[in-house]
């Protein structure tokens, strides 16, 4: 039984860690509606920035974790403002192009850097023994994403619900000139969310790089893996990426858990969530909590 | 009335710089007034107002001639969220209300501008709903399950939150039934009156644009063609006949005879 | 025989009833208008006779043809065609190409033909072409023609939808407020093709319009919806004069 | 003047698997270098084209014909699915090729694919064989962590024959891995089933990923094969610096195989490969890294046989230099300073150095455990 | 006509089948076909490397399968981030045929061409059952589920004994007239056999889009309710857009595996699924003549990139870092600054360039 609660707990931290790195995506396809395929790149120019300025200049992990994070921030908001601004109203399939020679382009950078093809890690700065519950454990490094998660999805839910600019922002995804129409800037609320999913972006790939260790593929990869999650829980919907993200990391753990080494299979754990998905969205073609487009003639 | 609160001097418009839409046109719009400008489809009326209101980029428009001038400022190449911010604000044709936010949202979203303090803004918001008791019961509904009707309430009240100097409607009647027409204007009126608000309005129902607007302008071609106290208009034969569709004598002539001619009236 | 019968149709949104208990006969050849207040439930029931919405009760029948689970095209393909309140045109495409787009059930040639393109599919495609033509200069396009649907001003897209909608070479038509955002001369215009398309081509046309003048000028016959039911019908005179259709929505003039 | 030999080098300098490949290319520029520098081959020059390939066989394969295009005589290759998929390009062209994979299946239905050390298979017997020898009580229960891949698959079924030959212990468990975060419950499941060993097979991230989760868990081993415990051994690819650097202080005690010398253990060679990351200005991080020594060492074997070759007189050719790759053993066995014991080909045997080293990380550095052995296994089960 | 057949201005058409022609003018269709003869002679008159002769027949694949996503993502308007797995199809059809009976079995080796077409048809199959969920998803929903095939795929290969848990399966050298096409010959003789498909399926597209079956294409981009209501099942066209772009992808995939001779699965990755995107999007989406600019100007800026960093290398200190890292910068620098800037692609510029001369052939 404990077996089936330790995958269970599993399931849901890493479920919230792939919310958070999955809600960057979010952001951004929330105010343009475009798919951000540049993403895990920036998960991992986040983390190489926090480990620099926890090792390389020897800040302490807390204040360089929020000036990792401030730094992204501002990151994300000028590479909208210098690739993506211009794009603005042209063919969303051009923008995600955009995206995607960005993450070369990025990935160029990165590779530059020693971070690009060497492995690192994070000083350890948490305990180290686990806390455990009748047989179930879980870490403080996992426990602190956990936190990290709720804190950032709280906040992040209440911006888009009652601030203005949260409102402004959904308003510019419904329709861009009608916004204009009543002062809304676009190429603001634009920047904004970038920047915002860099600042998510930031948190996920240092809480991701504490588990992993800083290895760039693996890093970068979860730009990828979180599309799953973000289809799932409806694209556009902070919760949707909370619940998705825990749907499918529940998913991965009992897949490796129970599917794998039996019934002949293995690594089930990397196709399930893509089985489910289809299989969800045949039901649910907005995913959970997607919002149904309004289509009246 | 006091003094032209807006001033369009001899403006032409280019689309994709090809496309030439307006070819010099000027009106003015005194504060306090009301202001109508009515004309023939792709007449340019459309093109005007994004012109005025900075909207004309998105369209990949631009104004290759003329100025414009609010409250004595140059506007002519300002963008759209400059001119919200100094007190022009459009309610675009076909009310593009923001479908997937509720009503009440899309209200609030409309003084994403205002630098006026919570407070006052709230005030505001209240203020909305006594204009248009309709909607205040559907305010936590998505605005693009409403009807027509309340979405063009919705688009109004959205650019009123912008506490602006001058409001342009672009169509406010379309497709709007008899009574509702008749709500919509009566509302204009009352906040031109009750906010002092000055109002510019494109429309195609010459008879009720013309019973509340000071002023009126009519538009063929990208050009002014005739302009005049809305009061002098109303009486024009030619624009009766063909903006309001009353016989010359003075009947309202039956659409069952417009099978067997057809005659234009073009103003050069 | 009826042309096309709408019984005891209720339509609703979850809790919000569109329609409810509808009953419409649509007589062959003649005009018929429903009119109504907005949210009435018009453009509702027009989307339950092309098929974009489905009642959750009753019939809708076509010539003995039960058409209440069909899908829009299928019952374009029986000869119901319909043009669009909001604009529903390709904006992306010319003028001629939307028009042609109406023209796909009657190109009847195969995929191998397609690929291949000779003999049939090119005589095919060039007489369908003729037709698409005959409407144009019906619905006085010509200056359009090549133009891209999305950058013609409301008005001329207006005249596209219906247009469009003519060249499926229907029974019936059905049309959507094609007068709203037109002024009096421009109505004037579309009353005159509307009422060449009921007289010369012997379709039959079913109009939704706000404007109570064209409406009252042209109909043969009007329904009048209010919160999803019939409040009134009959001739115009008829309606003009009923109490329920006075109160909710023409208004004491 | 002397001659220039050309030769070319395909492989992932970025892309998946950089991390190896970046370094492995830097020992192969230098050492060439330092071969053309101070005239080891008189006054003849090495020219060796080095690209990257992002790990896509399809570029390897259009670099493979720029190479032959260019007359290369001998071919450097990278990845095993590369090296599978260009295999009879390597036969029609009759070119030896020093590949940085070692996968067994490179050497079936081959001879020109020669390994520059024991394969992967080898390397996991080996390991097995170490675990039988030195656990104490009955039958030792392992299981095994391995790449969802024909690369993490392949030595499992050679494990699983020597199981069968005889080899003392049983596999409880094989789990392919995934992008997995978190491996407590896999963990627990292996523990209860009763396993004392896990021998893995993939690359360094996820065993830094599944040792960190044993080390919290408190699954680890503090002396090898303690009881109640894991300890975690592995092959080639899932050990070296970058492990430690991924892994951080859980993989204290973790067991790797490897027929390369590591800076770590000071010795002859390693203070040469030092020495040469220095002349070259390369920093820490790739001078101790044991894919520069990998590189370094495919460079010395096609150095020593060009030399050779020379020696004997002979055209450089892509067909003498095969056939001199083919006599190096017995005397004629070179010994590279980079590796563990010496390199020997033959026409039957194409493994090169067959010595394996087993290292543990003791204080954060892999420190030698015993001598270098030879898998008994392998040879049986062929 | 009384008017010179020669001359494209000062011509009007009179009669609507006119108006279908693909070339307008007699000085179209010749500069069109003296462009094919030079495309078929070039190789003999300036023979290439082995290297640049993969590199083109690689161009041609890839034109191949970007017109089939070009037809589904730029004509029908679906978003397919999978097409890689769909041109694997392709490839593993003939990677099953030499599974089951053998690579050098004559089948394979003899009736390639049958085997090619099978694997286009296999390549449709897959596509009408990957367009499925089209009945029901819209955009990035539809766009992700494509993906999901991608990821399946790929898994599906890598776990199948069948298909060699995704090493690379043989496929035996082919026959002509001439007797076994050898090592020497290889490059070039694909080249004329992808460059006949090229031109066949050039064809076949452009007259496809002339007709009801390209317009419904378009049309359900566009507004796929309008076109239900024109009597258009939006459904029905999205799963055949999906199947012809599956027959095209199939194709080349088989195209692939008899020009590498081989088959493995890291030649239909994500990100090859990506790449083919970038060529469609540069080329000019909803384009036909884009499917052929995307592919030739993707490759070749690989080419020049690969080039340019490593002709940089030799300048820079502690060069191989800097070298390597200026491949995918540059690279992705360039599509962003190109798509900056004419997010409509290459054809765009084509388009612009003909409406000046009026001249060229490939009227599209
Ligand atoms: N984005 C655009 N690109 C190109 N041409 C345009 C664009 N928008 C409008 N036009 C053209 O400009 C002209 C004027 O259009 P506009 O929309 O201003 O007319 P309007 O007077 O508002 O007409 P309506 O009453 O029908 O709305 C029309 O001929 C139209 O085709
Ligand atoms: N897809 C839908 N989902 C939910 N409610 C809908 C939907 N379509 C229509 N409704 C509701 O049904 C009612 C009738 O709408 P309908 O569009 O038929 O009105 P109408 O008579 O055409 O009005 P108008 O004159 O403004 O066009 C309205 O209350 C509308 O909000
Ligand atoms: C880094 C590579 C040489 C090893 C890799 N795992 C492969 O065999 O493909
Ligand atoms: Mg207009
Ligand atoms: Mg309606």
């Amino acid at each position: 039984m404990s077996y089936f609660f330790q995958i269970l707990v599993s399931g849901i931290v890493v479920g919230s860690i792939y919310a958070l790195a999955a809600l960057g995506l979010v952001l951004v396809y929330k105010s343009s509606r475009v798919a951000n395929f540049a993403h895990g790149q920036i998960i991992a120019a986040g983390a190489f920035i926090t480990y620099y300025l926890t090792v390389g200049l020897g800040i302490p992990i807390f204040f360089s974790f929020l000036a990792g994070m401030i730094i992204t921030f501002f990151l994300a908001m000028s590479v909208e403002r210098i690739f993506l601004r211009r794009l603005i109203g042209e063919p969303i399939i051009s923008v995600i192009m955009v995206t995607i020679g960005l993450a070369s382009i990025i990935d160029g950078l990165i590779f530059i850097t020693p971070f690009g093809t060497e492995n690192f890690s994070f000083p350890p700065f948490l305990p180290q023994t686990p806390l455990t519950f009748g047989g179930v454990s879980i870490s403080w490094t996992q426990l602190v994403g956990v936190i990290i998660t709720c804190l950032l999805i709280g906040a992040f839910s209440w911006f888009f619900k009652k601030s203005t600019v949260g409102i402004s922002m959904r308003a510019v995804s419904d329709d861009q000139f009608g916004a204009m129409s009543v002062g809304i800037s676009v190429p603001k609320v634009f920047g904004l969310a970038w920047a915002t999913a860099g600042l998510s972006a930031a948190a996920a790939g240092c809480i991701i790089g504490n588990i992993t260790g800083l290895n760039f593929e693996t890093l970068q990869a979860f730009g990828i893996i979180v599309f799953p999650v973000v289809i799932l829980g409806g694209l556009d919907s902070i919760l949707g990426a909370v619940v998705a993200g825990i749907i499918m990391g529940l998913i991965q753990q009992f897949a490796s858990g129970y599917l794998d080494g039996n019934f002949g299979l293995n690594g089930t754990g990397d196709v399930m969530p893509y089985i489910i998905l289809l299989i969800i969205l045949l039901f649910k073609p907005h995913g959970l909590f997607g919002i149904h487009e309004i289509e009246r003639v | 009335m006091g003094k032209n609160l807006l001033e369009v001097n001899n403006i032409e418009v280019v689309y994709n710089d090809i496309i030439q839409v307006l070819r010099g046109v000027s009106l003015n719009v005194p504060k306090g007034g009301i202001v109508s400008l009515l004309g023939t489809n792709g007449a340019g009326k459309t093109t005007t107002l994004r012109a005025i209101s900075g909207l004309l980029k998105p369209e990949n428009g631009a104004i290759k001639e003329g100025y414009i001038k609010f409250n004595g400022t140059d506007t002519t190449h300002l963008m759209g969220t400059d001119i919200v911010k100094m007190g022009a604000v459009m309610v675009p044709e076909g009310r593009r209300v923001f479908k997937h936010l509720t009503v009440n949202e899309n209200i609030i979203v409309g003084s994403i501008t205002r630098k006026d303090g919570s407070a006052k803004i709230r005030e505001d918001n209240e203020l909305m709903y006594k204009h248009f008791p309709r909607l205040s019961n559907v305010t936590n509904r998505m605005a693009g399950y409403s009807s027509g009707g309340e979405q063009q309430m919705i688009a109004i009240a959205r650019a009123l939150m912008a506490a602006p100097e001058m409001l342009m409607l672009d169509e406010p009647s379309l497709g709007l039934a008899p009574l509702l027409v008749k709500e919509i204007f009566d509302n204009i009126q009352k906040i031109n009156k009750e906010l002092d608000t000055t109002i510019l309005v494109v429309e195609q129902n010459a008879k009720v644009a013309l019973a509340i607007s000071d002023y009126a302008y009519i538009m063929e071609s990208g050009k002014i063609v005739l302009e005049g106290p809305s009061k002098e208009l109303q009486d024009n034969p030619d624009v009766k006949e063909f903006y309001m569709g009353i016989t010359k004598g003075g009947k309202r002539k039956s659409f069952k005879d417009v099978k067997s001619y057809k005659r234009r009236k073009r103003w050069m | 025989m009826a042309h096309l019968t709408v019984s005891d149709v209720t339509l609703s949104f979850g809790g919000l009833k569109a329609l409810s208990n509808v009953d419409m006969i649509i007589e062959p050849g003649l005009i018929t208008s429903i009119i109504g207040p907005n949210g009435a439930g018009k453009t509702s029931m027009l989307n339950c006779i092309s098929g974009f919405y489905h009642p959750t009760r009753g019939d809708i029948f076509y010539k003995d043809k039960k058409l209440t689970n069909s899908s829009p095209h299928q019952v374009s393909n029986m000869g119901i065609a319909r043009a669009f309140q909001n604009l529903e045109l390709f904006s992306g495409l010319s003028v001629l190409d939307n028009l042609l787009l109406a023209r796909h059930q009657n190109l009847k040639y195969s995929f191998l033909h397609a690929i291949f393109f000779y003999g049939k599919a090119s005589r095919i495609e060039a007489e369908n072409r003729a037709h698409v033509e005959t409407i144009i200069d019906f619905m006085e396009l010509e200056p359009y023609r090549k133009s891209l649907v999305g950058n013609l001003s409301y008005g001329v897209q207006k005249k596209v939808e219906v247009a469009r909608a003519l060249t499926l070479a229907p029974d019936i038509l059905l049309l959507d407020e094609p007068m709203a955002g037109m002024n009096q001369e421009e109505k004037e215009d579309i009353v005159r093709f509307v009422m060449d398309i009921q007289k010369e081509k012997e379709i039959t046309v079913v109009l939704v319009e706000h404007d109570l003048g064209v409406v009252m000028d042209i109909s043969d016959q009007i329904y009048v919806l209010d919160f999803g039911e019939v409040i009134g019908s009959g001739t115009p005179e008829e309606v003009a004069q009923n109490p329920k259709v006075i109160e909710a929505y023409i208004g004491e003039d | 003047g002397g001659k220039a030999y050309k030769l070319g080098l395909s492989l992932a300098i970025t892309g998946p698997t950089s991390d190896a490949g970046n370094p492995y290319a830097k020992g192969v520029e230098d050492y060439f270098k330092f071969v053309n520098e101070t005239n080891i081959l008189g006054d003849d020059k090495i020219d060796c084209t080095i690209r990257d390939d992002q790990y896509k066989t399809d570029i390897t394969k259009r670099n493979f014909e720029e190479y032959l295009d260019d007359g290369i005589v001998m071919y450097l290759n990278y990845s095993t699915g590369s090296t599978l998929g260009l295999k009879r390009d390597f036969e029609e062209e009759r070119i030896a090729v020093l590949p940085a994979s070692y996968h067994a299946g490179n050497l079936d239905d081959s001879n020109y694919i020669f390994l520059p050390v024991a394969s992967y298979s080898e390397q996991l017997v080996a390991l097995s064989e170490y675990v039988a020898q030195n656990h104490t009580d009955g039958k030792a229960k392992v299981a095994m962590f391995i790449h969802p891949s024909a690369f993490g698959r392949g030595p499992v079924d050679d494990a699983k024959k020597a199981v069968a030959a005889g080899l003392n212990l049983e596999i409880v468990e094989v789990v392919e891995h995934g992008k997995d975060l978190d491996n407590s419950a896999m963990l627990k499941r292996l523990m209860s089933k009763g396993v004392q060993y896990v021998l893995c097979h993939t690359v360094q991230s996820p065993v830094a990923t599944m040792l960190k989760d044993s080390s919290r868990l408190g699954l680890t081993a503090k002396t090898y094969g303690e009881q109640g415990k894991m300890t975690f051994l592995g092959v080639h690819y899932t050990g070296g610096n970058d492990l430690i650097a991924l892994a951080g202080d859980a993989c204290e005690g973790y067991f790797w195989t490897c027929s390369f010398n590591l800076t770590s253990e000071k010795g002859e060679g390693t203070t040469k490969q030092l020495a040469l990351a220095q002349l070259y200005g390369r920093d820490d991080k790739a001078a101790n890294s044991h894919n520069y020594a990998a590189g370094i060492m495919v460079a010395q074997v096609a150095t020593e046989t060009i030399k050779r070759v020379k020696a004997k007189g002979k055209k450089i050719t892509k067909e003498t230099l095969y056939n001199e790759l083919n006599s190096m053993n017995g005397a004629n066995a070179y010994n590279p300073y980079t590796t563990m014991g010496p390199v020997t080909y033959s026409k039957t045997d194409r493994a090169g150095v067959d010595m394996l080293q087993i290292y543990s990380v003791q204080n954060g550095v892999f420190k030698k455990i015993g001598e270098p052995m030879q898998s008994k296994f392998m040879k049986k089960i062929k | 006509m009384s008017a010179n057949s020669w001359l494209a201005t000062g011509n009007f058409h009179t009669t609507y089948r006119q108006e279908q022609k693909t070339f307008f003018t007699s000085l179209d269709r010749s500069v069109f076909t003296l462009f094919l003869l030079i495309l078929f002679i070039w190789p003999l008159l300036f023979p290439l490397s082995n290297k640049y002769m993969l590199v083109v027949d690689n161009i041609l694949i890839a034109i191949v399968a970007v017109m089939g996503l070009n037809l589904v993502t730029g004509f029908a308007g679906l978003i397919s981030i999978g097409h890689a797995a769909f041109v694997g199809i392709g490839a593993y059809t003939i990677a099953s045929f030499c599974r089951t009976i053998g690579d050098s079995h004559i089948i394979v080796t003899h009736f390639w061409p049958v085997l090619i077409l099978i694997s286009g048809f296999v390549g449709a199959a897959f596509g009408a059952l990957v367009g499925l969920p089209a009945l029901r998803l819209k955009h990035l929903y539809l766009a992700i589920a494509t993906l999901s095939f991608q990821m399946i795929f790929q898994w599906v290969i890598n776990f199948m004994t069948f298909f060699n848990q995704g090493q690379t399966i043989f496929v035996g050298r082919v026959f002509w007239f001439t007797g076994k096409v050898g090592r020497k010959d290889h490059y070039l003789f694909w080249y004329y056999i992808i460059l006949v498909i090229v031109v066949l399926l050039g064809f076949g597209v452009r007259n496809l889009l002339k007709t009801r079956y390209g317009r419904s294409l378009v049309a359900v981009r566009d507004n796929d309710r309008a076109a239900d209501a024109m009597g258009i099942n939006p459904g029905l066209t999205k799963v055949y857009a999906f199947a012809l772009a599956g027959f095209f992808a199939g194709v080349a995939g088989a195209l692939h595996a008899y020009l590498y001779r081989g088959v493995g699965f890291e030649s239909f990755t994500l990100h090859e699924s990506i790449s083919y995107l970038a060529m469609a999007i540069v080329g000019g989406l909803g384009t036909l003549n884009g499917s052929f600019w995307g592919p030739v100007a993707i490759k070749f800026l690989d080419l020049q990139v690969e080039h340019l960093s490593e002709a940089a290398g030799q300048y820079l200190p502690s060069s191989m870092n800097l070298a390597t890292a200026l491949k995918p910068f540059s690279f992705g620098l360039v599509i962003v600054l190109f798509l900056m800037f004419e997010p409509r692609g290459i054809a765009n510029w084509w388009r612009i360039a003909k409406s000046y001369t009026k001249l060229w052939p490939f009227r599209y």
